[in-house]
């Protein structure tokens, strides 16, 4: 049952990923697409944990730590160059 | 005395050499007496050694060299070689002493004396080897040698050319003989000469003989200056005097006929040495005689008759019969007399009217009567005349012409040509004679002509004198020597022969006579019909010869300029083209799905739905980076999302490791790029072939294909590891738990440890490159640097927690995901956000860490954790495990890994910070500067 | 007993988390600006996350290997990064907006720069439009 | 699952490729990032393809293929990302000096000969 | 600089609890990396820090949080309700709020708590730091929105950060 | 503790690079030559004990981490490592001369990196696991970069462009034919791999040679093989000459991986893939030799001529090399050593010339150039020797070659070798005599010709000496050489004591 509830979360985060890439790929703006990405990074942490679950394994814990840690660095620097072109000024 | 052959050589080099090193301040007298002293010990030794190979003995003395290879150091004098070694020396002397005279004081007297002992020890070297490979080893060197002397007044133009000319062609020679010799040693088994000259008939029995025979001949007759070759002869005169009148006479060109004396025994004797050397011989003969007549430059018709000379010696060297031989010997001997006489007198003519055009010249005999006589007498000589040396060697190769045995057509070609050669000789002696010494006045002399100085004059006197001596008094003169030279050659085959002046009236006397008479006839009529000083008559080899040189300068410029401006595009196509066919090749000849097996495999694994998911947000966006790649911003922006991809494949594939470290090496890659961008242009532009393009993407997707049919077939077959046995011994004997970094630190630690370096170097380069430059932005916003205070105040926090996990990261590495590398990115990664967020500089003011000795500390204490274990005599990167007791902690589990590790973490952080922060406080270059543009 | 009521917990947090995962990426598609978009995934899906996450920890304990309170230090972490990052990209999206509000530290009149977005998001596809291929 | 990951495999080497061969050096630059995440997807692959069984050996469970993925190929994409990673540092910052020094950021240097007569 | 044992008691703090919340088991030798970490971080990240926050008190953080908590589910929900109904029904407007808070950390504490309830996203902060732009998604009366983050969140955080 | 000598040639220059790095910020140019020199003297010694051991004939394995070779890394010195160690070794002392007369101070960072360079060839030289190799692959190749690129500007960023792209590309395609190759044989263990490869099934006989044949593909192109040469010329002539002299090993090092793999793994014994790719390889190579030639022979600068002339010696090596006769090989390795000595002397003989002539550079124009006489005496010797003139090394080289070609071959070989050389000479000479003899004659003391940096006329000398110690001294080390090739062409014994040799401590 829960199995089944995991699997099923599985596939909606996954759609949620999809939905993303669609951003990600028809922009139309720079941030657009930067958004597309740091939505893809959080589906991402999700898909982990659940897989976490599914396979009743601790292992995933630091991949989800270090993308919730610093998956927003790739968002910070694109946002930076998008504002600024010069990243570290 | 085994080595006095060894002394004999070595001593023109030690000369060169200690002449060479003289200062030029030095009186060109003592240079000169320094240089003559070496022929002159030499003709000493020779002369001691002289009674015994007189008598027939063959001295030889050998000291190793190469054995393995064949190539010893091994000398041997026979006659022919004492008679080479005699005329080298000899008129060696007579060389130095006359180009004391002949060089001026703006003219380097040690350099041209070191250039010519050189040559000289060179020459000696060829014709005393007693090995063919040490025989080739001294005939490259005189070519070498003789592109230096021939070069040497290094400032004309000609010079210049005639020296590449000669070693192009002797070169081209030189390595046909190499090429030759190489087959004879294949063929014999050996490259001495005794063996090689013992197994002529297994030579000519082989079925390497064409090859041989021409790649020998090759060598011949481009030193000999023989049909086709003969162009670079008349070119290299625009060498000093003194070198032509050594090269031309008695040592260089004469290398080429030597050579065919010394392996006659071996070669000669088939129809195909017969008629190919005869025919050679006798064009080059009447080539170089017709065109003898028709120079202006004295030099340049002594050049044309010597290579008619040489025609001469080939020729009957072609002919075989022992008599012939001993004919060629005899005229080696008288050519290298008189021809060195001309050419001095030559020199002399030149250096005090200072010109050597007999268009100009004329009547000289008034003026230098002495020199005049020599001359005309060498002259006659050079022309057969009677009571002379040269008339000789002639008569006896009339004899031999007229005896040889073939075939119909080539009996009357053989005997024309040495008719033709005779009165083309006359002919052209006449006109040096005549238009030097006699007819009108010299014409626009800058000097008034005189007589040299006597001592110049004396190296001329000397060979005219022996030219009288040998052609009056053969027996008592020349004939001992031209025995043992004979003997030398031949060996046992060696004739019984007499030199007679008169031999009675017979067939050759009379091709004489007619040879004299229709020379005088034939110089007269020329000078009537075609009035001979205005007659240009170019050499056809030389100007194709010069033709095809530029020509292939040219081409192979332009292919190299192709190939040059090709680029990286060129490269990489042709790379994967070569990748393409490698990869395709071994599938060839095989239906493919049966040789990548695919019925015959187990099947696949089934994929979950989350994997379809991961699969296409990947393969989307990749194929999305290649459409976007234009826009620079955006194609960076979803080349991420491949990466996380990536990241999630490894995560779910079983690799918690690989996608951590994917993914922070994907955010540090991102910061690194939006760097780069910012200094590059914000979209590509775009090739306007559409060829290309198609091509391109013909070949990615050829490429693509390739690559997953290679995959897929090895994915489907069964894997046969070491894994297993990894796994096992992992936790008992490597104390971790996480068996990839086990491998890393313990099983493969040296895999990382050149890892880290490969890192280290990387930050070194990217530090190097931007340290001093000054880079262009390509769009420079307005205004001040724009603040973050908000996401730069909240990273306060983010800071030490990160640092907290890193710590915990590298830490737990053994046991579970993480290590030195993750651990170090990890702590990279916030650093960095605090550069983006609060610019650099505010950063490094007050984060005083020294990234680049960093790089150099964690290196070390990289070596140190691995070299820890050499104190126990154990291998390095052994990793020792302690369990550390503590009083109130319990037991602290201490693996020497963790060492090793450190200096991991160490150079990750610094290497990773030392790239970023140089690429982030690249100095921009000045507006000024800009202009300057 | 607990365990169904647990199970059953579990599986909410689970369906919770996912639709508003779910809800993140949607609003990203249905939406038509930017700024409107923003707001869908920088919060639905940072809540969605922490609350698959507690369904985890739950999940962990019940079933698994223990108490892993540790997996709530994610959703700390990422209740500390989403709004960083929301904020960035809206400072992106406002600094390539034509029109954008000024600074009313510059132009001290705050009340004059309440402006509806209507106009901006015309603005803005006007521009997509514009240039649809060129950044 | 193996189809679909050396399908993979092969859209990113093709997509890597074609980048490669472009007159660019920044798209050089991303057809090399591809065209190494191919690699690395491959070397990974050489251990097979194994869902959720990460070789973290666990106290109860026998240390054997049957439980856990190859480790080595692992071990040896980590290598080869780190390096990738150098390699990429360097190739961008090459890129960055060259179009400093020479004004054109195309792979050889300097712009097609068209493109330079266009510019005059 | 002038060294201080513990430059930021707070951190020094946070640093302990998360390393053993991390580390997952409770022994000495855990606490003792604990404190041992407590005591290096901030001195490290003092390397990088300009000043520290300072915590005035710390006990109005509770009922923020929890706060903050409900309004992030309940929020969540209507912006669900609005991101699925019609689009046009939207009346989304930029808003500059004037700020009574000075503290730099009081400020971005604001800004996130904007950012993390649903409906509004904090976008730019003024160059004098006086007024803070917030995007908002669904606004009728703009003086009330202002009002209401002003006394829910703002009045707090200026307690929590003097 | 003669048994961690292997380590040496590795761990010493890193280590010396590590530290000088730390000394750098001294800023005293003094104290990072005299660190630099201490690392070599270390290194020189490490390597000749090395080659004194391998002499012996024996085949020393050193096992990484006291694993068995199967599971860890294994470093291996025979004959062929010692040899590749010691020409490296010899190599780099007259590079660092040449470097310390002014380069080491304008390229930042030069000491190290020229060090680990070193560290990153003798590693590839000595280890005998193939990934491993990989990893020095990479470390030499990104130190070169290093050097390459430090202290450069404009048209040698341009070169290393295409020479860093390249490289990378090949690196990539290295890691795909890993990647195979473990994936179908299962370990890493070069000597393993040969025993698997022996046992290949034919179902799996296509796929396992196209993983050989991608191997190959990245040694050649290492190696510069036709067509996979192309970004060679350009990146040799702009490199600075003391490191430009230094990568005349760097091809060297394909090569030494193309005739080890070739002879481990593809030799008479290996089964279905016994002479894997030689034909293939002996074609191309001979077509390289050539068009090596025509590059020398069109070579507008004198330095692109010293980089085909590289090329050309790669092209022989090849040869040699596919040829695959105990004689070939032998010959092979003794016109390795001399091709990287008589290339380093030309390089830095153009650099020398280069600046001599300001403006003009080394383009091959007339002029009347006041340059040093000694200049010209230098670039003749190394031309003799390049081009395999007697009776420099090069000569004994190529004769020892032909004279072990077999019959079969003897005619494209003789062609091929003897043409190119003929190329060689054709445009040498014209290059020699532009840049060296004068075109005016003036009475005019001109200005005195500038006198060569002691440091670089005595690096230069030195190269040319160790040419002529090769030829003096060709005996021994022919025999050195055909010991060497005979030890290759028995794989088995090189298999056997991977096999043999187990951990002190551990299980084997």
């Amino acid at each position: 049952m829960i199995n089944a509830a995991i699997l099923f979360a599985m596939v909606v985060v996954g759609s949620a990923m999809l939905f993303s890439l669609t951003r990600l790929i028809k922009g139309p703006s720079a941030p657009d697409r930067i958004l597309a990405l740091d939505t893809l990074y959080v589906s991402t942490i999700a898909e982990l944990i659940l897989f976490g679950m599914f396979l009743d394994s601790s292992l995933y814990f630091e991949i989800a730590l270090v993308i919730a840690m610093l998956g927003f660095f790739g968002t910070v620097v694109l946002s930076k160059y998008v504002i600024r072109r010069d990243i570290v000024e | 005395m085994p080595l006095t052959l060894h002394i004999l050589l070595s001593l023109p080099f030690l000369a060169a050499a200690v002449v060479a090193a003289l200062p030029r301040t030095l009186s060109r007298g003592a240079v000169s007496w320094a240089a003559a002293a070496a022929p002159l010990a030499g003709l000493v030794l020779l002369g001691m050694m002289s009674p015994a190979v007189m008598g027939g003995e063959i001295l030889r003395a050998s000291l190793p060299w190469i054995p393995s290879a064949g190539l010893d150091l091994s000398l041997r004098l026979d006659g022919l070689a004492w008679m080479f070694t005699g005329l080298v020396l000899g008129i060696g002397v007579l060389i130095v002493m006359y180009a004391h005279y002949y060089l001026s004081s703006r003219d380097n007297a040690p350099r041209f004396y070191s250039f010519l002992l050189l040559f000289m020890g060179a020459m000696l070297g060829m014709v005393l080897a007693g090995n063919l490979l040490l025989l080739v080893v001294f005939w490259e060197l005189t070519s070498i040698s003789s592109f230096l002397l021939i070069g040497f007044w290094t400032h004309r133009e000609d010079a210049r050319q005639g020296a590449r000319m000669a070693l192009t062609v002797t070169g081209l020679g030189g390595l046909a003989l190499l090429g030759g010799v190489l087959l004879i040693g294949r063929v014999v088994g050996s490259f001495e000469l005794d063996a090689v000259l013992a197994a002529g008939d297994v030579i000519r029995a082989s079925s390497w003989y064409p090859a041989i025979l021409g790649l020998v001949l090759a060598g011949v007759f481009t030193k000999s200056a023989q049909f086709p070759f003969q162009f670079w002869l008349p070119q290299a005169m625009a060498a000093p005097t003194p070198v032509s009148a050594y090269l031309h006479s008695a040592t260089m060109v004469k290398a080429g006929v030597f050579l065919l004396a010394r392996l006659h025994p071996a070669l000669a004797g088939t129809d195909l040495f017969f008629y190919v050397v005869t025919t050679v011989g006798a064009i080059t003969l009447v080539i170089g005689a017709w065109y003898a007549i028709f120079q202006h430059d004295i030099k340049g018709l002594l050049a044309y008759s010597t290579i008619s000379h040489l025609g001469l010696i080939t020729m009957l060297f072609g002919l075989s019969t022992p008599m012939a031989v001993v004919a060629g010997v005899f005229h080696i001997l008288n050519h290298a007399t008189f021809k060195a006489s001309l050419f001095m007198a030559a020199g002399i003519i030149d250096h005090e009217t200072g010109t050597r055009d007999m268009r100009r010249l004329g009547n000289l005999r008034r003026f230098m009567p002495y020199t005049a006589a020599l001359a005309i007498i060498a002259s006659l000589a050079m022309a057969g005349v009677p009571l002379l040396n040269g008339f000789l060697s002639k008569e006896m190769f009339f004899a031999e012409a007229l005896q040889v045995e073939a075939q119909g057509a080539m009996q009357l070609f053989v005997t024309v040509a040495a008719g033709l050669a005779g009165v083309l000789g006359v002919a052209y002696s006449l006109r040096f004679v005549h238009d030097t010494f006699f007819g009108d006045g010299p014409r626009d002399l800058d000097t008034d002509p005189h007589e040299p100085v006597r001592w110049m004059r004396v190296p001329v006197a000397v060979l005219v004198v022996m030219c009288l001596a040998v052609g009056i008094l053969p027996a008592l003169t020349v004939s001992g020597i031209l025995e043992t030279a004979v003997a030398g050659t031949l060996g046992d085959a060696a004739p019984e022969f007499s030199l007679a002046v008169w031999h009675g009236w017979n067939l050759p006397l009379a091709m004489s006579i007619i040879g004299l008479v229709g020379g005088v006839v034939l110089y007269f009529t020329l000078r009537r019909l075609f009035a001979l000083h205005d007659a240009i008559l170019r050499s056809w080899g030389r100007h194709l010869f010069q033709v095809n040189i530029e020509k292939l300068f040219a081409a192979a410029g332009r292919f190299t300029e192709r190939v040059a401006a090709g680029g990286i595009r060129r490269s990489l196509f042709w790379m994967i083209v070569v990748v393409l066919v490698v990869g395709a090749v071994p599938f060839m000849g095989d239906a493919v799905g049966e040789a990548i097996g695919l019925a015959s495999l187990p099947g696949s694994q089934p994929m979950p739905v989350l994997g379809w998911i991961i699969w296409t947000v990947l393969v989307v966006s990749s194929v999305a980076t290649v459409a976007a790649h234009g826009r620079r911003l955006t194609a960076l922006i979803v080349i991420g999302a491949v990466g996380l991809m990536l990241c999630a494949i490894f995560a779910l594939l079983s690799a918690p490791d690989l996608a951590l470290t994917q993914l922070l090496v994907e955010m540090v890659t991102i910061a690194m790029m939006m760097m780069a961008l910012n200094y590059l242009p914000k979209q590509s532009k775009q090739s306007r072939t559409p060829f290309r393009r198609w091509r391109d993407a013909g070949i990615s997707l050829a490429a693509g294909l390739g690559v997953f049919a290679l995959v897929y077939g090895m994915l489907l077959r069964p894997s046969q590891t070491i894994a297993p046995e990894l796994l096992a011994r992992s936790l008992p004997e490597a104390y971790g738990a996480n068996v990839v970094n086990v491998i890393l630190v313990d099983f493969r630690g040296f895999d990382t440890f050149g890892e880290i370096t490969v890192f280290a170097v990387a930050a070194l380069t990217v530090h190097a490159l931007l340290r001093w430059a000054r880079l262009k932005p390509d769009e420079v916003m307005p205004g001040p640097p724009v603040q973050l205070p908000i996401p730069a105040d909240l990273t306060q926090l983010l800071f030490p927690l990160t640092l907290t996990v890193s710590i915990y990261l590298f830490l737990r590495g053994h046991n579970a995901p993480g290590g030195g590398f993750i651990a170090g990115l990890a702590i990279a990664v916030p650093v960095l956000i605090k550069y983006v967020l609060q610019g650099a500089r505010a950063v490094e003011a007050t984060f005083g860490f020294d990234y680049l000795r960093g790089v150099g500390i964690g290196l070390l204490i990289a070596c140190v954790g691995g070299l820890g274990s050499l104190l126990f005599g154990l291998p390095f990167l052994t990793s020792g495990h302690y369990d550390l007791e503590l009083p109130i902690v319990g037991t602290l589990p201490l693996a020497s890994a963790l060492v090793f590790d450190t200096g991991v973490y160490v150079v990750v952080f610094a290497g990773a910070l030392l790239m970023l922060s140089t690429m982030g406080t690249v100095k921009h270059r000045q507006r000024a500067a800009e202009e300057d543009y | 007993m607990i365990a169904t009521l647990l199970a059953a917990l579990i599986i909410f947090m689970l369906l919770v988390g996912a639709f508003f995962v779910f809800l993140g990426g949607f609003s990203l598609v249905k939406l038509s600006s930017f700024f409107h978009r923003i707001h869908g995934p920088t919060k639905a899906s940072t809540l969605g996350v922490g609350s698959i996450l507690f369904a985890s920890v739950i999940y962990h304990t019940t079933y698994g290997s223990g108490l892993h309170p540790r997996e709530l230090l994610i959703t700390l972490f990422l209740f500390m990064t989403a709004p960083v990052s929301a904020h960035l990209m809206s400072r992106a999206a406002l600094s390539l907006m034509d029109g954008r509000p000024d600074d009313p530290s510059v132009t001290p009149d705050p009340e004059a720069h309440i402006r509806d977005d209507a106009d901006e998001i015309a603005e803005q596809r006007a521009r997509d439009h514009e240039r649809p291929h060129v950044e | 699952m193996e189809f679909a990951l050396a399908s993979a495999i092969g859209v990113l080497t093709a997509s890597g490729v074609y980048l490669l061969l472009r007159a660019r050096t920044f798209d050089v630059i991303l057809g090399l990032t591809l065209l190494s995440y191919a690699t690395n997807l491959l070397i990974f692959s050489s251990g097979r393809l194994v869902i959720g069984k990460p070789p973290v050996l666990a106290a109860d469970v026998a240390p054997t293929l049957a439980n856990y993925a190859d480790p080595l190929p692992q071990a040896l994409v980590l290598t080869a990302i780190v390096i990738a990673f150098a390699m990429t540092a360097v190739v961008v910052v090459v890129a960055m000096r060259n179009h400093a020094d020479l004004q054109s950021d195309h792979v050889d240097g300097r712009e097609p000969a068209r493109a330079r007569k266009g510019d005059r | 600089m002038k060294f201080q044992l513990f430059p930021s008691i707070p951190q020094s703090i946070t640093v302990f609890i998360f390393w053993v919340l991390m580390a997952e088991n409770y022994s000495a030798a855990t606490l003792l990396m604990g404190l041992l970490l407590a005591l290096l971080m901030p001195q490290l990240s003092a390397r990088l820090e300009r000043e520290f926050a300072q915590i005035g008190n710390a006990g109005a953080l509770i009922p923020l949080a929890a706060k903050l908590a409900w309004d992030v589910v309940v929020a969540n929900i209507t912006v669900a309700r609005q991101v699925l109904g019609p689009e046009k029904e939207l009346r989304s407007a930029f808003i500059w709020i004037p700020l009574e808070l000075t503290n730099i950390h009081g400020i971005s504490a604001l800004t996130s708590v904007i950012t993390l309830t649903p409906g509004t996203v904090s976008t730019e902060l003024s160059a004098d730091r006086k007024h803070l732009l917030v995007h908002f998604l669904d606004v009728e009366d703009p003086d009330a929105a202002i009002a209401e983050i002003k006394t829910r969140y703002e009045a707090p955080l200026r307690r929590v950060f003097p | 503790m003669t048994q961690h000598l292997v380590l040496a040639p590795i761990l010493v220059p890193l280590i010396t690079g590590a530290a000088l790095l730390l000394l750098e910020r001294r800023h005293d140019s003094q104290v990072l030559r005299t660190g630099a020199w201490i690392g070599m003297a270390l290194l020189l010694a490490s390597a000749l004990a090395l080659l004194v051991r391998a002499s012996q004939g024996g085949i020393d394995v050193y096992l990484m981490g006291d694993w068995p070779s199967r599971l860890g890394i294994v470093l291996m010195v025979d004959r062929l490592s010692a040899m590749m160690v010691v020409t490296t070794t010899l190599l780099a002392i007259p590079c660092l001369l040449y470097a310390c007369a002014g380069w080491d101070k304008r390229a930042l960072h030069f000491h190290s990196l020229f060090q680990i360079q070193l560290a990153g060839l003798n590693g590839a030289f000595l280890t005998g696991d193939i990934f491993n190799l990989f990893v020095f692959f990479e470390v030499l190749l990104i130190s070169s970069f290093g050097l390459l690129l430090s202290g450069g500007r404009g048209d040698r960023m341009k070169a290393g462009m295409h020479y860093v792209v390249f490289n990378i590309a090949a690196s990539t395609l290295f890691l795909i034919a890993l990647g195979l190759l473990y994936g179908l044989l299962g370990t890493l263990n070069m000597a393993e791999l040969a025993v698997r490869l022996r046992e290949v099934a034919p179902e799996d006989l296509a796929i396992v040679r196209a993983a050989c044949g991608l191997l190959l593909v990245v040694f050649c192109s290492k190696a510069a093989l036709l067509p996979l040469y192309l970004w060679l010329p350009e990146t040799y002539s702009r490199a600075p000459a003391a490191v430009a002299a230094l990568f005349t090993i760097m091809t060297k090092v394909g090569l030494y991986a193309l005739l080890r793999v070739s002879t481990l793994m593809f030799g008479d014994e290996a089964g279905l893939l016994a002479g894997f790719g030689r034909d293939t390889l002996l074609a191309f190579g001979l077509v390289t030799l050539v068009l090596a030639g025509v590059g020398v022979v069109g070579s507008q600068r004198l330095r692109i001529g010293a980089a085909y002339l590289v090329l050309l010696s790669a092209g022989t090596l090849f040869v040699a090399f596919a040829l695959a006769e105990p004689g070939t090989i032998s010959a092979g390795l003794y016109y390795l050593p001399h091709s990287c000595f008589a290339a380093a002397a030309m390089f830095m003989v153009a650099h020398i010339v280069q600046r001599e002539r300001g403006l003009l550079g080394d383009r091959v124009l007339p002029t009347a150039p006041p340059l040093p006489k000694l200049t010209g005496s230098l670039y003749l010797i190394a031309a003799v020797s390049i081009v395999g003139l007697p009776p420099l090394s090069g000569f004994i080289g190529k004769f020892v070659l032909l004279d072990a070609t077999p019959d079969t071959a003897v005619g494209w070989v003789y062609t091929a070798v003897l043409g190119s050389s003929l190329l060689g000479i054709i445009g040498l000479t014209r290059t020699g005599t532009r840049l060296f003899w004068r075109v005016e004659e003036s009475d005019l003391p001109g200005p005195p010709p500038p006198t060569i940096p002691g440091f670089e006329l005595a690096a230069t000398t030195l190269l040319l000496a160790y040419g002529i110690a090769l030829s003096v001294a060709a005996e021994p080390v022919l025999r050195y050489t055909q010991a060497t090739a005979t030890q290759l062409l028995s794989p088995d014994d090189y298999i056997e004591s991977v096999r043999s040799t187990g951990p002190q401590l551990r299980a084997p």
